[in-house]
């Protein structure tokens, strides 16, 4: 039988670890669960993870590693746009393809490449629901926006800002803080004196859930919301009493919504002994589509193992079902064509559905 | 008066051993054919963990040229070999090992440049990343996309034309040694670790811009970053056989060579002249040098400005490479990974500093990530929490810590920095006495040596609170 | 903008301020003392000091349902944590620092990076990557009370909380404690000896070994206590979260002056207070004449800081409370 | 008292002691003199603990003390005036006598010895809270001296104690030598560029020639020795 | 013709007057002598003429060229070069490269010139060998060229550090306390080597000691410094014989002769 691999790119170690394993453990399970169909088409799966460290530089030499590694069909990844957009860019001459289950800057794809394809919404999507949920939902009109320095916190910020404009809120102030910071003293005390009355935060839940909580112990209870940066059930614990009026979008469903995200979600846990989170699932989408993919491919080339180009053109116009978030379908870009995106409310440290939108490319 | 100036001894490196002309030839020409051959039969499962030691087994063989006696000719054959056919080869067949040898010698480009600044002049910099990332964003914002936003003018929707690559080398040469100046101007009257510490500062602060401002691009960093259009060599490689995408860096793989050339020569050379005693000289007693007619501050922005300027055509180089750069790839934990290559080279020696950087890069992007690839595919279902990847970090610390351990004075120590090391292993005395305690009484108290004129800083344990130098008046 | 809109920011900069630098200050006074006594940069301080805030933050859940007052465990979990990070400090000196001793100064300082780094794994090995938090469930009553009335005036607007005055009770005592140990004892003259000279330290009678274990071990404590502190004030932490208060503390020692105990302090409350200052100043865009402050957003606090580090070390070398002695040639 | 059996001392590859011996009594002064280089310091240094010898004995009060560290032996009595001083630059005078007496527990003791230190060297006095490096020279001389003796020693070594000293003050230190010898039985060991002196004040003397002794005997004997007073005396 | 002209130089540190209103002349191819009690401020005025101090007072001129105010490595390229109490070499220099350094200051290739090997710099290099070895074989210490200057006798690390201020072809050249640590036997072969750094090399001498012997000897003229101020001048047997600086300095030993080298002046 001949070897197959797909990679996971994403941060195994450094802070951002957690997403980053939920990614590839997603994947794993995406392989385990595939694995039988492959070796009776006489291909042996197996999956490579490798370690990008959410840096640009480390990732990209991570790539040319998959790249090196003929036996590599695809990559799952990665977790920071920062890093993937350099490390597919890297990866198109060689037309190794990318599913990415979490990177949303436009960039990622706005780039035309060949070999990039992503199941996530972009930010210039979530932004913008965003936003609209601020003032249609929240009826907001004086918003503090704030971002964590990173392309990607940055660029949802931006995306949402300008949606809330448009639409004719007041940014009492749009900022950054380092996403390290986990002091947010002087920030508190700028929202203390603007008095806004909602509060989005382009960041991750790591920083979101102190954030709300330093937030809420000094009787603040303005309204956050952000993007799918804040999709970890660590955001609920990390806010703690301050788990509360918290509002995020997302592509990854929540897993009670979802009949086939539980039997993911249980197998996950099985396995990786934790719990599944939003990125695990997109993770394990991701895969199955890059996995169908590479058997869709199979099956034109004759039955044989598939070249990386037929590979990426299987990805591209490949139409993948049985996923947990829906069907997936690619645009010439590689961007998701239809998606159900979610907006979930965190009260009182329980999640819930808050409303659904649907995002349609053309 | 035509005497060639003769070096003195103290500073050459003893060959070791015997003549071993022929056990270099052979080690070099079975360890290169253990790489060329055996690469395919390693590239899966466990056996990949023997694709660093087949690697590193034959850069091994350089490291001998360097160290054996051998005969000259055989030296120049070895390295020729390796330079020429070997290593364009295995990035042939591999792309990521020609990834892995740029990224090898851009650091020990750095480290060289980093050489002069702690090494040679004892100025502990630990912004140093900074000066390699000016040169970088030059290059970066006018050989991309970057440049059309900046001045607004759909023309240069691809950057500037990507010939000027050429003329941005030693533009950021200059651009960084400039910045070099500025920052040393103010800062290089401070002692010891108030340098370090503001020169962290300072790397910060230039990381902070580069995420702050637009004409960086900000956090998103800049991509499609152009290189130098060289239609000869992309015909060149094209014939040998590389494969397109590796013509970019085949192409650079040239260029870094020449680089380092040109950065050894002038380390070396100015290593062995009036500058390069002055820097020792200061550097192991500020008020002695000053009194010996040493102008501190002169010298010191020498040291800092041509340590820079290295840093700042590599910078390009690198942008250009990487074809994408963020402000993340110049936090100061960078400038410490050059710091530590430089130490654990073997400071104040070349090929100690080339090999620190090698060993380092090596480890990092090579070593490490095959073993957690091997572990991670030998344990695919393994419980989140015992994931094998993470343990990269903390096998780098054990690895750093052990190396200091085991050869505290560097792989290869200079000649001069193992006789200031004075390690003394045969009879410990109770406390080894080196020269510096000798002279200065103990390498803390040697400390006080920093100041310059006759300023020092208190170093250790602050004294009184009150201002009490002087006794009772007479 | 109104004066009174104005005086309560700066009122709630002061006070955020400093409880921010009253914990880079305790941070800080573990750099200062390891510094002071070896000139090295210690840079696992960091990983010693989130160390603490572990054990801290285990000693808490240990004694979730014991009936104890919650402050009592709270001296408790923060007694585990200063002899917890103590030890550590001085394993670590013992293992990595010790056997170079006749090294050149900056390879320790590499040593240093490499314990840092493992123990930043190791670290995270025991908490998970998940880190640790809610630790609030099990904090002490009133603990994050806000304190609105002082002495019968109102001081709501302060937004000062229970836990604040009780981690600068803390620090002012250490350091108090501290600057007495280290300036008017006899051991404290032996630490200062032996970082000046220690072989002539030996002549005096003076184990060298023993009192820099022992100043690791005062350091680590430190750093312990700094760690428990961190956890009750953020109630959330990992492995990594002693990195950036980390290198802000040691920020804070050189610019107070290293080795310089009243200066850690100091320069601890300096960056706090320039920090939280950075941080709100865009609000006083609206004064006339100050619009441009505007420009300086949050995100430039950082560049503050260290920008604030680089002024004050360019009109006093050595800091501020450090002071610049004479050599005598 | 003290006694040196065949010690080899080596800074790493120079062997700078080759099998020296030597004894000194209770109650002596014994001169050690020789040339530069000749390893006198290296004598009192493997003596205190300071260098450890690769092979031979030194023992002290009975008891075998080679590869004992310094602290642990300075406890004993025993003090040393190192070679260049090595007062301890960043404290002030008064606490180079206190780190003086770090094992003397007793505060009034310690007191009572740096008024004892003060009286022999009234400039100590005048300079209690200047930072010991920025004294002159011949000050910080003084001020190692007074050091040394805050622990009231059984044995003092003294490397060159009157090197950077004003005749006055060479005069007085010889003086305070023979003093406490005489007062206070105190046993010293001196190394002295000095020789005359040295040997004028001490009963017994080694000389030390490239690591080996090679001549000893009574001083007087020494100093009337012809090739002692050519090579040492600069007698021509 | 005085090549060293200084007039009221005064430095205090704090409460203390250092160095108190002294005039000082050094005239051309002299050997003078600084003595005083210990702490009577001559290692400071040393270092208030080399650039160490910067003076609260006074003028200090060499040949008509005001000092005050430049820095130590300007005042070497003026022409004064020195020694210190404490010897001060570049351990990890051999003696010949301690030399060499101490020349770079006469050198005038530069940065360029080293890294493209300019003759100019092949030239100063040579030059700068030649000179060190020149001052190696001229103190006595050819046979030490290739030793780290660390592992010299003491001694000879006294001499090397006064050919390293040699190799900066000085005017006039200060030595403190050039004879500490030396026996009576160096001490003669120093006082040959300073009268020959004279009388060869046309350098001027002002040193500072505590060696009557040496001082009484070889000395043209003796200043006394007391509590910072200049209490005598004068030729070697006035000063030996001022009851003030028998009284401050010398001591009743030295008058009565009795032993010891101080007590044969
Ligand atoms: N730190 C050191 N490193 C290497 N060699 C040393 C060191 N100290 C002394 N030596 C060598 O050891 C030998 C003995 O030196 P030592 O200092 O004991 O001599 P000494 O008799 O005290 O001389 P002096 O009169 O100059 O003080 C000499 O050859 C000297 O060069
Ligand atoms: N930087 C300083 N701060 C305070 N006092 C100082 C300083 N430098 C020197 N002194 C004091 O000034 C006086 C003169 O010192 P100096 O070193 O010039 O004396 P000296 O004549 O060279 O003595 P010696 O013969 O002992 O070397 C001394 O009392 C000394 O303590
Ligand atoms: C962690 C994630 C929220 C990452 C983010 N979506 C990105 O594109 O970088
Ligand atoms: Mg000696
Ligand atoms: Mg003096």
């Amino acid at each position: 039988a001949t070897v197959v691999k797909i990679a996971t790119i994403s941060p195994l170690s450094g802070s951002n670890s957690n997403l980053g394993l939920q990614i590839k453990n997603g994947a794993q399970l995406a392989v385990n669960e595939m694995k039988a169909e492959f070796a009776k088409a006489g291909m042996t799966l197996s999956l490579v993870a490798y370690d990008d460290q959410a840096d640009p530089a480390t990732g990209t030499a991570a790539a040319r590693r998959a790249g090196a590694d003929k036996a590599v069909l695809g990559v799952v990844g990665t977790l920071n746009s920062g890093v993937v957009i350099p490390a597919s860019a890297a990866m198109a001459p060689s037309h190794l393809t990318f599913v990415s289950p979490a990177n949303t800057n436009e960039k990622v794809t706005d780039r035309g490449l060949k070999n990039m394809n992503r199941i996530c919404a972009r930010d210039d999507a979530q932004g913008p629901a965003g936003a609209d949920f601020v003032m249609d939902n929240l009826k907001a009109k004086k918003v503090y926006v704030l971002n964590d320095k990173t392309p990607y916190g940055q660029g949802l910020a931006e995306q949402a800002e300008k949606q809330m404009k448009e639409k004719g809120a007041s940014i009492v102030q749009s900022e950054g803080v380092a996403a390290e910071e986990r002091d947010f003293t002087a920030i508190i005390t700028k929202i203390q004196a603007l008095k806004p009355e909602a509060i989005y935060f382009g960041g991750l839940y790591g920083q979101v859930g102190p954030f709300a909580k330093q937030l809420r112990d000094k009787g603040i209870n303005t309204p956050i919301i952000g993007g799918d940066g804040f999709d970890s059930d660590d955001l609920t614990k990390l806010a703690g009493s301050g788990a509360n009026n918290i509002y995020f979008t997302t592509v990854a469903p929540p897993v009670d919504a979802v009949p086939a995200a539980k039997n993911a979600a249980a197998a996950f846990q099985k396995t990786f002994g934790s719990e599944i989170q939003g990125f695990g699932v997109m993770g394990y989408d991701s895969a199955k589509v890059l996995l169908q993919g590479i058997l869709n491919a199979y099956k034109l080339n004759k039955n044989k193992v598939p070249t990386r180009t037929q590979v990426e053109t299987a990805v591209r116009s490949g139409t993948f079902k049985n996923l947990t978030t829906g069907e997936v379908k690619f645009d010439k870009n590689g961007d998701r064509m239809t998606a159900k995106m979610y907006v979930i409310a965190v009260k009182d440290g329980n999640r819930s559905t808050a409303g659904t939108v649907n995002v349609i490319r053309k | 008066m035509t005497t060639a100036p003769v070096r003195p001894n103290p500073l050459k490196t003893r060959p070791v051993g015997g003549d071993r002309t022929w056990l270099l030839l052979a080690y070099t020409a079975i360890s290169g054919l253990l790489l060329v051959f055996m690469r395919d039969l390693v590239a899966d499962g466990p056996m990949k963990m023997l694709q660093p030691v087949l690697f590193g087994g034959f850069l091994l063989s350089l490291l001998f040229a360097y160290q054996w006696k051998a005969a000259p000719w055989a030296k120049m054959l070895v390295f020729a070999a390796a330079i020429v056919f070997v290593l364009p080869f295995m990035g042939r067949s591999n792309t990521s090992y020609f990834d892995l040898m740029i990224q090898m010698m851009i650091f020990s480009a750095l480290a060289l440049g980093l050489n002069i600044v702690v090494g040679l002049a004892g100025l502990l910099d630990l912004g140093y990343i900074a000066f390699f990332a000016v040169g970088a964003y030059l290059w970066g914002i006018f050989g991309s996309p970057q440049f059309a936003e900046v001045t607004g003018n759909p023309a240069f929707a691809g950057g500037i034309n990507p010939a000027y690559f050429w003329l941005f080398i030693p533009l950021a040469v200059a651009a960084a040694a400039g910045v070099g100046v500025l920052i040393g101007l103010p800062v290089l009257k401070l002692k010891g670790d108030y340098l370090a510490i503001v020169t962290l500062g300072l790397g910060e602060v230039i990381r902070i811009f580069a995420n702050n401002l637009s004409v960086t691009n900000g956090p998103q960093g800049i991509d499609a970053i152009e290189s130098a259009p060289v239609p000869w060599l992309n015909s060149l490689a094209h014939t040998l056989g590389f494969a397109e995408d590796q013509y970019r860096l085949f192409f650079l793989y040239i260029l870094v060579l020449g680089v380092i050339a040109v950065t050894i020569v002038v380390n070396q050379r100015l290593d062995r002249s009036k500058i390069g005693r002055a820097w020792i000289a200061i550097r192991e007693d500020e008020v002695a040098a000053q009194a010996m007619g040493v102008p501190l501050l002169k010298t010191k922005l020498l040291a800092f400005a041509t340590g820079a300027s290295f840093a700042g055509a590599m910078g390009v180089i690198f942008a250009a490479k990487q074809a994408f750069i963020d402000p993340k790839s110049f936090d100061y934990f960078q400038s410490i990974g050059v710091m530590s290559m430089v130490i654990l080279g073997g400071m104040g020696n070349i090929p100690g500093v080339i090999l620190g950087a090698i060993v380092v890069t090596m480890l990092n992007l090579m070593v490490l990530p095959t073993l957690s690839e091997v572990l991670q595919s030998s344990f695919p279902n393994i419980n989140q929490n015992l994931d094998p990847s993470k343990y990269q970090r903390l096998i780098f610390g054990l690895v750093l810590v052990f190396m200091m351990l085991y050869r505290p004075e560097g792989l290869l120590p200079s000649e001069r920095r193992k006789h200031e090391m004075h390690s003394d292993d045969e009879h410990p005395a109770v406390d080894s006495i080196t020269t510096e305690n000798l002279n200065h009484g103990g390498e803390l108290g040697g400390h006080l040596r920093d100041g310059s004129g006759v300023e020092t800083l208190s170093p250790g344990l602050a004294t009184r609170s009150d201002n009490e130098r002087t006794g009772s008046e007479k | 903008m109104d004066l009174q809109t104005i005086g309560t920011i700066l009122l709630q900069v002061a006070v955020g301020g400093l409880s921010l630098g009253v914990l880079y200050a305790i941070i800080a006074l573990g750099y200062t003392m390891v510094y002071g006594v070896l000139q090295l940069i210690n840079f696992a301080h960091s990983e010693v000091f989130i160390a603490g805030g572990i054990v801290g933050y285990f000693v808490f859940e240990a004694l979730k349902d014991a009936s104890l007052n919650g402050y009592l465990k709270l001296i408790v979990a923060c007694l585990a944590a200063m002899l917890v990070s103590g030890g550590l400090n001085v394993l670590i000196e013992r293992l990595a620092y010790r056997p170079l001793r006749g090294a050149q100064r900056l390879v320790p300082l590499i040593t240093a990076i490499g314990v840092s780094l493992v123990l930043q794994d190791s670290l995270r090995f025991l908490v998970g990557v998940r880190g640790l938090f809610d630790l609030s469930v099990n904090l002490p009553k009133g603990f994050t009370n806000s304190i609105t009335t002082f002495l019968g005036v109102n001081i709501s607007l302060l937004n000062l909380q229970v836990k604040d005055i009780i981690l600068i009770g803390v620090a002012g005592l250490m350091m108090l404690g501290l600057n007495l140990l280290v300036n008017h004892t006899r051991l404290g003259r032996a630490m200062r000896a032996v970082a000046h000279d220690r072989q002539t330290s030996g002549l005096m009678g003076i184990n060298s070994d023993s009192i820099i274990s022992l100043t690791f071990l005062i350091g680590g404590a430190l750093g312990g206590l700094g760690g428990v502190m961190f956890a009750m004030k953020y109630q959330a932490l990992n492995a990594y979260s002693g990195t950036i208060p980390g290198m802000k503390a040691f920020t804070a020692a050189v610019l107070g002056g290293i080795g310089n105990i009243p200066g850690a302090m100091l320069g601890g409350l300096v960056l706090g207070w320039v920090e939280t200052f950075l941080g709100v100043v865009s609000l006083f865009q609206g004064i006339p004449g100050l619009h441009w402050l505007g420009a300086i957003k949050a995100e430039y606090k950082d560049l503050g800081a260290f920008l604030a580090l680089i002024l004050i070390l360019f009109f006093k070398p050595a800091g501020l409370l450090g002071k610049a002695t004479t050599e005598k040639v | 008292m003290l006694e040196l059996r065949d010690i080899h001392t080596y800074y790493g590859q120079i062997h700078a002691l080759k099998g020296l011996s030597m004894n000194v009594n209770q109650g002596e002064i014994v001169a050690l003199i020789g040339g530069n280089g000749a390893g006198k310091t290296t004598t009192l240094r493997t003596i205190s603990g300071m260098m450890k010898p690769k092979q031979g004995s030194v023992s002290y009060l009975g008891q075998n003390v080679s590869g004992v560290p310094s602290h642990t032996i300075m406890g004993r009595g025993m003090s040393h005036v190192p070679e260049g001083r090595r007062i301890f630059p960043q404290l002030t005078v008064r606490e180079n006598l206190e780190v003086g007496a770090y094992t003397v527990s007793n505060k009034k003791t310690v007191e009572e010895r740096i008024q004892e230190g003060f009286a022999l060297f009234p400039r100590l006095k005048e300079r209690e809270t200047q930072l010991g490096g920025t004294m002159s020279g011949g000050e910080q001389q003084m001020l190692a001296i007074a050091r040394a003796l805050m622990v009231a020693p059984k044995l003092l070594l003294l490397d060159e104690p009157s090197m950077g000293l004003s005749p006055l003050f060479v005069e007085a230190i010889f003086d305070i030598i023979e003093r406490l010898n005489k007062e206070r039985g105190t046993t010293i060991l001196l190394v002295e560029q000095n020789a005359s002196m040295a040997l004028g004040i001490a009963q017994r003397a080694y000389v030390l020639q490239t690591g080996e002794i090679k001549l000893s005997g009574q001083a007087a004997d020494i100093a009337a020795d012809e090739t002692v007073r050519k090579a040492y005396l600069g007698d021509e | 013709m005085s090549i060293l002209d200084v007039q009221g130089l005064t430095k205090s540190f704090g409460g203390l007057t250092a160095v108190n209103d002294v005039t000082f002349q050094v005239p051309e191819r002299g050997i003078i002598s600084v003595i005083g009690p210990n702490g009577a401020g001559k290692t400071t005025f040393f270092n208030l003429i080399t650039g160490i101090y910067t003076p609260n007072k006074g003028t200090i001129q060499l040949a008509g060229k005001s000092l005050v105010g430049l820095r130590p490595d300007q005042v070497v390229d003026a022409g004064i070069s020195r020694t210190f109490q404490n010897i001060r070499l570049f351990p990890s220099m051999t003696a010949e490269e301690n030399i060499m350094l101490g020349r770079g200051v006469r050198l005038k290739s530069g940065y360029w010139d080293a890294i493209l090997r300019s003759g100019k710099f092949r030239h100063d290099e040579a030059e700068a060998l030649d000179t060190a070895r020149l001052m190696l074989d001229f103190v006595g210490l050819g046979k030490w060229r290739n030793e780290l200057s660390t592992n010299l006798p003491y001694g000879d690390q006294r001499k090397l550090e006064i050919a390293r201020a040699l190799a900066t072809t000085p005017k006039l050249i200060l030595l403190d306390e050039p004879a500490a640590g030396m026996n009576p036997r160096e001490t003669e072969d120093l006082k040959a080597l300073i009268r020959a750094i004279r009388d060869e090399l046309g350098v001027t001498v002002v040193l500072i000691e505590h060696d009557m012997r040496l001082v009484m000897t070889l000395s043209e003229n003796i200043t006394v410094l007391n509590y910072g101020s200049k209490l005598a001048e004068g030729l070697p047997h006035e000063v030996r014989n001022n009851p003030e600086v028998m009284e401050a300095y010398l001591g009743r030993g030295a008058a009565a002769g009795e032993h010891g080298k101080e007590a044969r002046l």
